[in-house]
């Protein structure tokens, strides 16, 4: 498996993890690979929903953009952008949530606003788009990310989306609806987050992958799972299928 | 056919867009409505505020063209690509100009319009609490839940000076038929204080009476129609034509630099007087590859009794 | 044609409707359920709380029935025609039995079951102050607007525990294309707990995604999908029946008596099996005279891109 | 014109205070026909918006009701419930509603919820409906009645739709946004509510009524304009476009 890209690997992780019959909010990019992925083998009865209001797409090609029109041909429904954000998210419907950020910190808070302070940015990012209320809505959120030391922080420069803000405790108080960071899947190893402390804990790693490596490239001390396992090799099923799904490597570069 | 409300994009700017007015040119991802932004560039609107959930590439050409004091938005990226540069520029650096920013989730924007739209004292989400962003943004409050005594966070309505809607069909008087990604179409419009439609084609009253259940825009809050095909180029209309994404790659190569940027402008913005002009430099082959196999609705019955 | 969740009205109210819940038949003028309703009454459910804007002929059969011990309503009257007799009978002299009622305004109750289909904490409106009504229903609270100081009226979301919602057309999953006055179809189906389905007409997913915008219900909330035409009579189906306004002027003849009225729910409730036995005792000729003329919505391009 | 009724004397009353290019929130019956008469006269800019959400109707026959599906064929436009009292009424945008109930007092106060007490009412009649919405929100309320003595009151039983309250001090402090309570047509003469105090003032008899008559069937001391007027009679174009458009004498009976 050693022709598997990094990319490739994390966007067949993601997909283990989405259960048939969900509802998963997608965005564009590598959240849609691993969607369709896990449409296409184990989870048949996904619902994928965006952004833009699209409802079970089916789309013809690899959407460019979340409001791409293939999306839309096709689909089941699309109501409008309010409606999505009120009837779906708000209203408890999805079950999945997908987010990326600039940076992540222990407790899966989320910056994807500014590098630098509000004010006067250093790198300004495009901010939080759905990303906030998909955080503080869905059950489960998954972060698919490379593992790079200037990308896990101990505090984020500003928490667009909320993770577990300084553990379950401070997270409990605020009485969100949705389940809070549910694993992130990084290009050496898995995360879920601890039961009581709301803490980021090192699942599973991937193969060829040591505990030191992973310390390495995270600024904190790491948190380990009592029982460490480690990421199952993708198949020959996964890898053939996911390069189908994007036969011109626009995003599995 | 009556000529109702009909009038050019050149006219309906004129008459409708001032300096210093709230701006809000709609389309979430589709619709965009490119030839407005472009004729406000060349009448030379000065100090706007531009609102929009996604400023795309339309807002950062009209910040760079120096037509904006301030930019209302919840995602200021090029979709699909990365960075809005004169966006960044401007607010990093103040070139060509200081630019302010008044951010959102794109629930929260969407639920300003909204709120706008239907004249709601205020809205109230559950989204914002525990983010860095409501202490940056003094229009986010919060209030008690009277049933659980939570705390709740709230915006306040959003009713832009102006608006542009793009749609597929409308009359001559504006009532407009959208469909596909319907985004915040119909709350722009209903939230804005005068209403500009453009629209792809101009169609009889009839054509809009078969369905009413389609009808998003209503005439009588629309103040002009401007039949404008292709207004959306470089976004799409469904059903129209699609995106040109090849554009939202090289927008990131056009504005690495602002004079690049200002030379863009010059050619496809001052260097035409509108947009038939501008299609005209597109070429054919561009318009072909862009141009989708048609894909009919199943038709549905009204009854007459 | 897979049969996915489709079954019949007898199967659906067993499965899902039971004693004590609180039930919202939907449509506004429009699409009432009539045959679900006397499903439920024939299946004999007790103490329903049933909740609608306009209770409409249906609940005063099910109120005389003995369904109910509680009506939540904002008008209880016999559109066109006057009173609801059995409301009033059962609400005024407790017969058959005592009856409780939580009242609001058309704006209030459509408002709680948006707020219930979007899970808002609570809904503000401009509405109720300064009316009686607010004292006599302690779900209606007032909050002070954080952005003006003023005090404004509040409601809480409305979840019923199942709905029956009426459609022109579904797939066998639920997904269902609803056009006409389309009332509180959507918000009911996303504000209750389970959610039936009854349609005039099966149709193929294919017509379902040829027109996405249409779809206002999708099937992932949906429990039961019925396939019941005439499911609507005396009320109407958009296209594909009218009003039989006779029967409800009728109706206000065969109520003055509660005990003419049990006579009409023997012969027409009790005494058919289900809405196809119903429909044959319906005169041919009353069924043409509802039958309209057809008018057809001009389709719409989507494109396949 | 002594043929002419009272209810179709009313109706052309009303029809007069529509103006072209206004829009009105129509009930069916006598509002539907009054607001049908404006706009085949002097009004035919007038948009008929209904509580149904059906906005511009063109109907073939004589609505039944607010939902009829003559409404819909042919509309400019249809929404939903929540929708037309969110976008329409809340937002500011119908000029004119019409009002009916069973009783109503000088200050132009509705009931049509119940008469006796509320929890054990002698007579419980429909509720508000739309009424207290429309009330709360239009720039003018015409309400249109028979002149009897049970329905003019010194106080309504139960406040269904806010007129000026208690005057127009009261009225001010709930901050509406709409503009109140603005003619009051009878089948004796047609009322408009004073500037400063927001009390019922008869400003025309119609033809062969005396002022006597209208004190006689008001139970409080009737106020009266400064420059009180004479109803212009009904024309005869006006009678018979109004004959025309219910020519089975629905409502006109």
């Amino acid at each position: 498996m050693s022709d598997v890209s990094t990319t490739e690997l994390m966007v067949i992780v993601a997909a283990r993890e989405l259960n048939d019959g969900e509802s998963v909010l997608v965005g564009v990019g590598v959240p849609n690979l691993a969607a369709n992925l896990a449409k296409r083998l184990h989870a048949p009865g996904l619902l994928m929903v965006y952004e833009s209001g699209t409802v079970g797409s089916n789309p013809s090609r690899m959407p460019l953009s979340i409001g791409d029109p293939c999306l839309v041909s096709g689909a089941k429904s699309v109501c409008s952008m309010y409606e999505q954000f009120a009837y779906y998210l708000q209203g408890g419907r999805i079950d999945v949530g997908f987010l990326g950020g600039a940076q992540i910190d222990k407790y899966g808070n989320i910056n994807s606003t500014v590098i630098g302070s509000y004010k006067t940015p250093k790198v300004r990012l495009p901010g939080s788009g759905g990303a906030c209320d998909i955080a503080s809505n869905v059950k489960r959120i998954i972060v698919i990310t490379p593992h790079e030391k200037r990308r896990f922080v101990e505090k984020v420069d500003f928490l667009t989306s909320p993770g577990f803000i300084d553990g379950k405790e401070g997270w409990k108080k605020l009485k969100l609806q949705g389940g809070g960071p549910y694993a992130v899947i990084t290009s050496l190893c898995t995360f879920k987050f601890d039961d009581a402390t709301g803490e980021m804990t090192v699942v599973a790693l991937h193969e060829g992958v040591t505990l030191e490596q992973v310390q390495e490239n995270t600024p904190w001390e790491v948190k380990v799972a009592a029982e460490l396992g480690r990421t199952p090799p993708p198949t020959q099923e996964e890898i053939e299928t996911l390069r189908a799904l994007d036969p011109d490597k626009i995003y599995l570069r | 056919m009556n000529t109702g409300k009909t009038m050019s994009m050149k006219e309906a700017i004129s008459k409708f867009v001032n300096d210093g007015d709230t701006v809000y040119l709609a389309g979430f991802t589709h619709m965009i409505p490119f030839a407005a932004g472009h004729e406000i560039i060349r009448q030379g609107r000065k100090g706007l505020v531009l609102a929009r959930a996604t400023p795309d590439i339309i807002y950062d050409q009209m910040i760079a063209a120096g037509c904006a004091k301030k930019l209302m938005f919840s995602y200021a990226g090029n979709p699909g690509v990365g960075s809005l540069r004169c966006f960044r520029r401007a607010h990093e650096k103040g070139v060509p100009a200081p630019l302010e920013v008044e951010e959102y989730t794109h629930f929260g924007l969407s639920g300003r319009l909204f709120a706008g739209a239907t004249n709601m004292p205020f809205l109230p989400m559950r989204t914002n609490l525990g983010s860095s962003l409501p202490p940056e943004n003094e229009m986010m409050k919060t209030v008690t839940d009277p049933y659980t005594g939570d705390e709740v966070s709230v915006v306040p309505p959003l009713k832009p000076d102006v608006a542009v809607v793009h749609v597929q069909r409308a009359d001559a008087n504006g009532n407009s038929h959208i469909w596909g990604i319907i985004g915040e179409q119909k709350d722009t419009a209903f939230a804005a204080k005068r209403v500009v439609i453009s629209a792809e084609e101009i169609v009889e009253e009839s054509v809009i009476r078969s369905d009413p259940n389609r009808t998003l825009v209503p005439d009588f809050i629309v103040d002009a129609v401007v039949h404008e095909p292709w207004c959306a180029h470089p976004s799409y209309v469904q059903g129209y034509y699609d995106r040109d994404n090849e554009f939202y790659v090289d927008w990131d190569k056009i504005t690495k630099e602002h004079e690049a940027t200002l030379k863009y402008l010059d050619e496809w913005v001052f260097g035409v007087e509108d947009r038939a002009q501008y299609m005209k430099k597109v070429p054919q082959s561009k318009i072909d590859s862009l141009t989708p196999k048609p894909a009919y609705s199943a038709p549905v019955n009204f009854g007459s009794v």
